[in-house]
């Protein structure tokens, strides 16, 4: 077990440097400037801009800027923002847990929304349930969040007057109404994002399922007298799982994309939203490690992916 | 079959009702703002009083295109390398699966960015100017989505060059070429194709995030997901205006989905038995 | 039998819907089963045997499944009682044990976890009581240190002992009457009697009823106390097993019996015999036809195969470094010559398969040396390999798998001409025709697809592909082990035939002994990736010398009731595996022969006689 | 009005027979108003007005929570590095200038005890000096006394160009020195008619010397209240998440007595401009937004809910079209839109001229801008006196079609006109923004209709504005025919504004495409009243030297100015604020309050 984990990690190494070799050639060559605002400005003289663009280094050859960049990571100096002149690792740790949890609480919701429905459909195929489940999930991924989430907006905010569209992270209020408060504020976001999943996975749960439905075992299970639910549950839906939590792992980066699309409606802070901002901003340096916190999520999920696939497969053997 | 003929009717709507419904996309009518459906424009008006119907078909010609060139793009990419490696005995796989794990943690939009700026006029001399365009944004989506098709052609190749066919082909003297071509690749395509419908609605739903984001196509190219991102200011007063084309996109990807159903049923050799 | 039948089945009809058309599949099928009787399902694939035991737990699939008749247990109609009963008796009054052990057991769950399931809830028990009888059970069923056992997974055990623990848990509420659905089907021959031997001892311990469904007579001889035949869903024949085997009635059991292989039948016969053809109105056998003797003594073998080795490589760890190897084929020789048949027999694993496709390299050997006509395989390039491979080909064992299913069987024939560059694609066509008659099907067949076959026909479209190019060798891999008995025996006539015709020389891989004794002119035993005991066949199963052809001969279940063999000691050895470490060198092997060409590998124990060195 | 009369207007201020508000409405009829009317005023020895919000609270505090939304999210909080008016806006919270403008354009003190004038002695007859004299008893928020060395700390520390400070402009050619410790004085290098630069508004504000004073130069990034700002402002900061949120509390020693009204305050960014509307005006989560760039028909539905109000205030900026007479198509010493080049068509007037009437100005304010911008003629518009008097623009169809139809351009076959082989076809380039996009398609329209063919370009705006000199979408590049922008005016007084028009600024290869004047359109007349306007101290002169560079541009249709731009903003019903377009939005938020 442990050397697995180990070897899992080790061949992690040269994948994120990888990563970063070409994320940071795509960003270098990438047109744009961190000081855009400065330009329409008569009171700003062009020297200052030449100057900062001197200053932050723009101007060196992308091998110089990787080198330097790949040092000063080393060290565990994440760098500099240009647009906020702050250490980019503080700028990203102030978003993380923000985006871990909208993400998290989202992808739970899905798994809550797409197993049971999932499940319950195959196990009837071509049913009433079933049709009006798959449509359901088609409706589900026709729509793009953006447009799910304004539809949100306008129906939970401004009809109903229900829940709060700007996620606030500095809410004063004490105690439960603190968690209350929290709540609400994530309750569209994490909706958006998770219905949009659900309804990929919903198809992924269903197919599995179907194909573990028709294998001997589950015969076997039957022929002892379980009753449906039992044999559902604990014979079909544990195996049905493994071929998902690969796809699932699959879908990470979508899930990021998808969040990043979502934390800008909903002004969640998070690391998508410093990523769009910082992207339409230029600054590079935040750019880079966003993507590269992204990247190391990616794989961080696909190694949870594999010890999920261990824990849930016993024939997969660790050694 | 009905989802065959609703994506029928869709490709012909947008190849052959700018013919029947010979409306300019960008007349603008300050009179007719925001007009819900009418006679004159039976798919109501934008907030310039352009007509929605010709605007449809028009950016559906580029939507439907960009869907199923990205399809293509990522499929024939991921076959390829997909086939590479499943085939490949030692080195090359991890390698290739290497390269596939790390396309999966590349950002999509700095990406854009760059090849935005990198291709552009390059591509406008050629292709002009929605052609150009047209072709980023097409290996884009479709260079970001090849991976899982990589993947999926790839354990395909692994099962089934185990299989006794391709054995049996193998004893009979044939070149790995011909085992590939001829057996392997026809037998792994019919789960590819399924998740090329996959691949098309999300190509359509990737365009239509890359204008939310603003760089999809110029804005005044009407693409489905450009007039969703337009509309939805004003979903209160003019619903219709996103209604179009949230339903045609909708459709689409239902359809297609549905054919992809359909083909993994056709493609199943055991349901002939 | 006696007064009160267990189980009485009465006008039982199974029917499926298939594309909204309802499609019977077993037509009302009658008989019932005593108590503490086995009563076997014997027929053909497709006969409908499996379905009817299905049926009667009402285990097809509910929407699209309808059944009718009576199923009496103990004064119930099964088929009338609502579902929830239903499950009561599953499990509890009826168990049901399934073909494929690899398969009926979850993965995912513990042994003793599936095994206890049934007892929580059928008999109540707590976790705790449970567990303790599961233990018992496994003990019953002889699996070794049952107690440590009870928490390992499924995947820890091999096939056999998988069976074990489904009659374990098929016992585990003490039925009234157990089904066995083809049990045995899918084990080692010496498997195969281990478990038909523990049905037994646990039927007289525990008093209940079996009721057995096979396709093999041999096991119907062995096991059954009276037989129901079905052929195309319905019962054609019931009675006694002894009845059935001295006197059959209905044309299809006689014609059934007749093309069984039985072991010992071709002493006396200096050549492989065919089957004899059978009258298909009267099931009554023409008398078989004697084949004269096809080797070219004199001439140089095709084969000749010496000190060939293969071994796979297991790799883990952190670097992904070998940590042992599978000594799948370790110094095998052997020579075959033209018109000769050389029969490879053992049971999974021996590693009879990768010898075959060594010889062919389609797997590369590790060492040794491949001779065909002369001709060093092991030197060639890759190209002049794939030029050389025409004049080996191969059938394999599943003819469906071997077929491309996109492909239609015209092109599939015509393949290797093609691929060799033999012919335009006009005379392609006119050969194609002319291979399809020889192997006895009709030419204007080459248009369809694979699935349009049936399992025979498919085989003689596979030996037809592999004659196209005319070769000198075959290898037929467990060529018609997948087939049922009736189309066994004619694709075993055509393959002699074919010999006859072609002067080929097949390597013929399987572990039937019943067909080997048939078709072959010598016989080589693999055990443990070795050959233990080679030399002509009346010699192997005249005079056995090596334990374990000893051990494999007797294993072998006789088809016929009256010669039913004496209880063996209940044996649980299991197969043991060929993987060594990496430092291990296997041990300088010693042969003796014992006749003209009959040579015996010499044990540790052996006694020193006559001693060949390995040549 | 002569400069005469002019001039005894503004005596009869001075000696009190005329109001000063009569003064302005005088000159507001003369189209010639309020800004400069008090710069005006204030160099003739007048004081200042003040058009702020009066504050009614009597008590400072009890106002509870401050909610501000700012679409785009500030990022830093050092004011002299504030990049956007974002930033400068969150800086402002916590750092004051020693005066602010307000929406009318007076300059009112804030750190200063009162504006410089004449009459007080802070301004000199030469021009050349300004002495400011300090508020006393102003403490920053830890404690320590604010004093003129703070003052002239700030300017030392903005003008170190290794500090690289977006103010540095202000302060390159003045020399500052203290007087005593709440007096300075400002000595400019030549006679500066505009003297309200240094330590005034955006670029004003003045940072404490005991926080930063180690932090000057290269060290400046380093110092850790760029982030933990310590200032004199009406709230005192608590936390800071750049790019999210952004919250203050009550400076309870504000040294304006009972401001401010709230105890906290909280500026929340991110998102886009609509659903920060939607969040004032119809949730009413928050209390203001700001810079709301969305169509004025869009806000007007929001506002019917009744829970907030549209505000608008006037600014300098101008959304105008530059026609480019030289050519982009050709490369000419490794650049295109070289001065060395003409354009094939656009060179033409004539051509020039017929697009002009092409632009459907009335139809692109009411339809698109509605109160976000005045359709105009001139480039310059605010203050209005700087504003010609004589450009007129109109829209018609068919006298282009006539002007081009006798200077020669036929129409083809594809209905496109041409001349000698030139087609009239141009690429019409600009940023990616919603308006901006509109406002392309209905010139296209009506360029069709004329027989000229354009092709709509839109950039992304970080590369459009950006200063990379590898990159050729960059606006002042101008590889295009024709392109569309907002140009800042960052005072009111559009002095270095208009060194857009000056030959010298040109951009080019050899100043990387820095320079100002994007056009590469040049005139000696312009340049030459340029010179003479800079060192002119009468402003009535001065304004009419202006005026003039304005109208030759104008004349020439090489720029082709749309709309004169407005600020808007949003709050609650019951938020009583006061947003400059001359400052920025929070400039003067110590006195905003709720009833």
């Amino acid at each position: 077990m442990a050397t697995y984990l180990l070897r899992r990690f080790l061949i992690a190494i040269p994948s994120l440097l990888g990563i970063s070799l070409v994320l940071f050639t795509v960003l270098a060559l990438a047109p744009g400037d961190p000081f855009e605002e400065l330009a329409t400005n008569p009171n700003v003289p062009p020297e200052v801009r030449t100057a900062l663009r001197a200053k932050f280094g723009i101007d060196d050859p992308v091998m110089v800027r990787y080198l330097r960049w790949l040092a000063a990571m080393a060290q565990g100096d994440w760098g500099f923002s240009f647009a906020s002149r702050i250490d980019v690792d503080q700028l990203i740790l102030q978003r993380v847990p923000v985006t871990l949890f909208v993400i998290g609480s989202s992808q739970i919701l899905a798994l809550a929304i797409a197993l049971p429905i999932g499940i319950y459909a195959a196990m009837r195929p071509y049913s009433v349930f079933d049709q009006i489940a798959n449509t359901l999930a088609f409706v589900g991924f026709s729509l793009p969040t953006f447009f799910t989430g304004l539809l949100f907006i306008l129906l939970f905010s401004i009809q109903l007057d229900w829940l709060p569209f700007v996620y606030r992270s500095d809410i004063s209020a004490e105690g439960w109404r603190w968690y209350w408060e929290h709540l609400r504020q994530a309750i569209m976001p994490i909706m958006v994002l998770g219905f949009f999943q659900a309804a990929s996975y919903t198809r992924y749960v269903r197919s599995s399922v179907l194909d573990v439905a028709r294998l001997d075992y589950v015969t076997t299970a039957r022929a002892k007298g379980l009753d449906e639910r039992t044999v559902t549950l604990r014979h079909v839906s544990r195996n049905a799982l493994i071929p998902v939590v690969t796809l699932v792992a699959l879908q990470m980066p979508a899930v990021f994309g998808g969040a990043i699309v979502t934390e800008q409606i909903f002004r969640v802070p998070g690391i998508g939203s410093l990523l769009i901002s910082a992207m339409l901003a230029n600054d590079t340096p935040v750019i880079m490690a966003v993507t590269f916190v992204f990247a190391c999520l990616v794989v961080l999920f696909n190694l949870i992916a594999d010890l999920l696939y261990g824990w849930l497969d016993p024939r997969i053997s660790f050694g | 079959m009905a989802s065959t003929g609703v994506l029928a009717i869709l490709v012909a709507g947008v190849l052959v009702g700018p013919l029947l419904w010979p409306v300019p996309i960008d007349e603008i009518d300050f009179s007719a703002r925001l007009a819900t459906p009418s006679a004159d424009h039976p798919f109501g008006t934008d907030d310039l009083g352009q007509d929605l119907l010709a605007r449809m078909m028009y950016g559906g010609r580029i939507s439907l295109a960009v869907g199923f060139a990205a399809m293509l793009v990522a499929t024939v990419v991921g076959t390829v390398i997909g086939a590479i490696a499943g085939m490949s005995r030692r080195y090359l796989d991890p390698v290739l699966m290497w390269v596939t794990d790390l396309f999966l943690s590349l950002p999509q939009l700095p990406l854009l960015l760059l090849v935005i700026y990198l291709f552009r006029d390059e591509l406008k001399a050629v292709f002009g100017v929605e052609g150009g365009v047209f072709i980023m944004i097409v290996v884009v989506i479709g260079g970001l989505r090849w991976m899982p098709v990589a993947r999926l052609v790839r354990a395909q190749f692994l099962s089934l060059r185990e299989k006794e066919f391709v054995e049996a082909v193998r004893a009979m003297g044939a070149s790995r070429w011909r085992l590939v071509v001829r057996h392997i690749l026809p037998n792994a395509i019919g789960p590819v194709i399924v998740a090329g419908t996959i691949e098309v609605s999300a190509a359509i739903i990737a365009e239509s995030t890359l204008s939310f984001l603003g760089l999809g196509f110029p804005p005044d190219i009407p693409t489905w997901g450009r007039l969703l991102f337009d509309a939805k200011d004003h979903l209160d007063v003019a619903p219709h205006w996103a209604l179009f084309p949230g339903a045609a996109i909708f459709l689409t990807v239902l359809s297609i989905n549905f054919i992809g159903d359909g083909l993994r049923d056709a493609f199943d050799p055991r349901r002939v038995m | 039998m006696t007064t009160h039948p267990v189980l009485s089945v009465d006008k039982l009809s199974t029917a499926f819907r298939v594309e909204r058309r309802w499609r019977e599949v077993v037509r009302s099928v009658s008989f019932t089963i005593g108590p503490k009787e086995t009563v076997a399902l014997v027929g053909e694939s497709g006969s409908g045997k499996s379905v009817t035991a299905l049926s009667l737990m009402r285990l097809t699939p509910r929407d699209s499944s309808r059944i009718t008749g009576s199923v009496i247990l103990g004064g119930r109609d099964l088929l009338q009682l609502p579902d929830a009963a239903m499950r009561q008796v599953r499990g509890d009054e009826i168990a049901m044990i399934f073909q494929e052990p690899m398969t009926s057991l979850n993965p995912v769950l513990t042994i003793g976890f599936q095994i206890a399931e049934a007892l929580i809830l059928h008999r109540g028990m707590s976790r705790a009581e449970a567990e303790a009888e599961t233990v018992r059970l496994l003990d019953k069923v002889r699996i070794p240190a049952a107690t440590s056992r009870i928490h390992d997974y499924p995947h820890r055990f091999s096939g056999g002992m998988r069976q074990r623990v489904m009659i374990a848990m098929a016992l585990a509420c003490r039925p009234k009457l157990l089904i066995a659905d083809e049990p045995t089907t899918a084990l080692d021959v010496t498997i195969q009697a281990q478990i038909l031997e523990l049905i037994k001892l646990l039927q007289e311990e525990e008093g209940m009823s079996v009721l057995f469904i096979t396709h093999d007579m041999g096991v119907v001889a062995e096991i059954a106390d009276r037989t129901v035949v079905m052929y195309g869903g319905e019962a054609v024949e019931t009675g006694t097993t002894a009845d059935i085997f001295a006197r059959p009635a209905h044309p299809y059991t006689r014609m059934l019996l007749s093309a069984v292989p039985r072991l010992g039948s071709m002493a006396g016969h200096p050549h492989p015999v065919p089957f004899p053809k059978i009258d298909r109105t009267t099931g009554l056998p023409a008398p078989p036809e004697e084949i004269p003797d096809t080797v070219a003594r004199a001439e140089r073998p095709v084969l000749e195969v010496q000190d060939l080795t293969t071994r796979f490589e297991i790799r883990g760890g952190l670097l992904g470094r070998a940590r042992g190897r599978v000594h799948a084929v370790e110094k095998v020789s052997f020579d075959l010559r033209q018109g000769e048949t050389l029969a490879l027999v053992g049971e999974s694993g021996c590693g009879k398969s990768t010898t075959g496709r060594s010889v062919m390299r389609l797997i590369e050997p590790l060492s040794g040396s491949v001779l065909l006509d002369g001709e060093d395989i092991m030197a060639l390039g890759e190209r002049e390999l794939r030029e050389r491979r025409r004049k080996m080909q191969m059938i394999f064992q599943d003819p469906f798998a071997s077929l491309d299913p996109r492909m239609t069987v015209g092109a599939a024939i015509a393949e290797p001409l093609v691929i060799n560059r033999l012919a335009s694609r006009a005379e392609a066509r006119e050969k194609t025709a002319e291979l399809l008659r020889r192997v006895g099907l009709s030419p204007d067949m080459a248009g369809r697809f694979p699935h349009e076959f049936s399992g025979g026909q498919r085989q003689r479209i596979c030996i037809a592909r592999a004659l196209a190019v005319r070769p000198r060798l075959i290898v037929a891999d467990e060529s018609v082990s997948a087939l049922d008995v009736s189309v066994k025996a004619q694709v075993v006539n055509l393959m002699l035939e074919l010999q006859a015709g072609m002067k080929l020389a097949y390597l013929f891989i399987s572990h039937d002994m019943a067909v080997v004794e048939r078709v072959s002119h010598r016989v080589a035993v693999m055990y443990l990736g070795e050959i233990v005991e080679i030399g002509p066949r009346a010699e192997i199963f005249g005079n056995p010398q090596h334990s374990y052809t000893r051990r494999l001969l007797e294993a072998v279940p006789v088809p016929d009731p009256a010669r039913r063999r004496e209880k063996h000691r209940l044996s649980n050895e299991e197969l043991k595996s060929p993987i060594r470490p990496l430092d291990y060198v296997p041990p300088e092997r010693l042969y003796r022969e014992v006749s003209p060409g009959h040579m015996v590998q010499v044990s540790d124990s052996a006694p020193p006689l006559p001693v060949v060195a390995a040549a | 009005m002569t400069e005469h009369e002019l001039r005894d207007l503004i005596a009869e201020v001075a000696e009190g027979r005329l109001s000063r508000r009569g003064f302005v409405r005088r000159m507001l009829a003369l189209g010639l108003t309020a800004p400069m009317a008090g710069m005006m005023l204030a160099h003739s020895g007048v004081a200042f007005a003040d058009a702020t919000l009066p504050y009614k609270p009597t008590k400072a505090g009890g106002g509870g929570l401050l909610k501000v939304l700012l679409w785009q999210a500030p990022t830093l909080l050092n004011p002299h590095f504030a990049s956007g008016t974002k930033d400068q806006i969150a800086s402002r919270i916590f750092f004051e200038p020693l005066a602010g403008w307000d929406k009318e354009g007076n300059l009112i003190p804030q750190l200063a005890a009162e504006v410089p004038s004449r009459e007080n002695g802070g301004l000199s007859a030469d021009g050349r000096e300004v002495t400011w004299k300090l508020k006393r008893n102003v403490k920053w928020h830890d404690g320590k006394p604010f004093t003129a060395d703070d003052v002239v700390f700030t300017a030392e520390y903005a003008a170190d160009p290794a500090t690289a400070a977006f103010t540095t402009g202000a302060y390159t050619n003045i020399k500052v020195e203290k007087i005593d410790d709440h007096t300075v004085k400002i000595t400019f290098r030549e006679p500066t008619p505009f003297w309200a630069d240094p330590f005034v508004g955006v670029t004003g504000q003045i940072l404490p010397k005991h926080h930063f004073g180690e932090y000057k130069g290269a060290k400046s990034r380093e110092a850790p209240a760029n982030l933990k700002p310590v200032g004199t402002g009406p709230y005192k900061f608590v936390d800071f998440k750049p790019g999210d949120v952004l919250t203050g509390e009550r400076n309870p020693d504000y040294h304006v007595p009972n401001q401010p009204f709230f105890d906290r305050l909280e500026v929340k960014g991110g998102g886009d401009a609509v659903s920060a509307a939607r969040a004032v005006l119809q949730t009413g989560e928050y209390d203001y937004a700001w810079n709301l760039q969305v169509e004025d028909d869009v806000l007007k539905r929001m506002e019917t809910g009744g829970r907030g109000r549209v505000s608008t205030v006037v600014s300098g900026d101008i959304e105008f079209i530059i026609l480019n007479t030289t050519d982009p198509w050709t490369e000419v010493d490794g650049e295109r839109s070289s001065v060395k080049t003409k354009h094939p068509t656009l060179s033409d007037p004539k051509v020039r001229e017929a697009i002009n009437l092409l632009i459907d100005r009335d139809s692109i304010q009411k339809f698109i801008y509605g109160r976000g911008g005045t359709a105009t003629a001139s480039f310059v518009n605010q203050p209005p006196r700087f504003k010609s008097q004589k450009l007129k623009y109109e829209f018609s169809i068919e006298k282009a079609n006539k002007i081009l139809d006798d200077a020669g351009y036929k129409r083809g076959s594809d209905g496109i006109r041409e001349k000698d082989g030139k087609k009239l076809k141009y690429v019409f380039q600009t940023s990616i923004n919603a308006p901006r996009q509109k406002t392309q398609a209905i010139i296209k329209q009506a360029c069709q209709r004329a027989g000229i063919d354009l092709e709509l370009k839109s950039v992304t705006a970080s590369v459009f504005f950006s200063s990379d000199v590898a990159n050729p979408d960059t606006y002042t590049k101008l590889y295009c025919d024709m392109e569309m922008y907002t140009t800042t005016q960052p005072q009111p007084d559009p002095e270095r504004f208009l060194n857009q028009f000056v030959s010298w600024e040109i951009a080019n290869k050899e100043n990387k495409w820095l320079g100002r004047n994007v056009s590469r359109y040049s005139d000696p007349a312009a340049d030459e009243a340029y010179r003479a306007a800079q060192k002119e101290l009468d402003p009535v002169k001065r304004a009419a030297l202006l005026i003039k560079v304005n109208e030759i541009f104008c004349e020439a249709h090489v720029i082709l100015p749309l709309l004169s731009r407005t600020r808007v903003a949003a709050g609650a019903s019951n938020l009583m604020f006061d947003h400059s377009g001359w400052d920025v939005d929070t400039w003067n938020i110590a006195a905003w309050y709720r009833t």
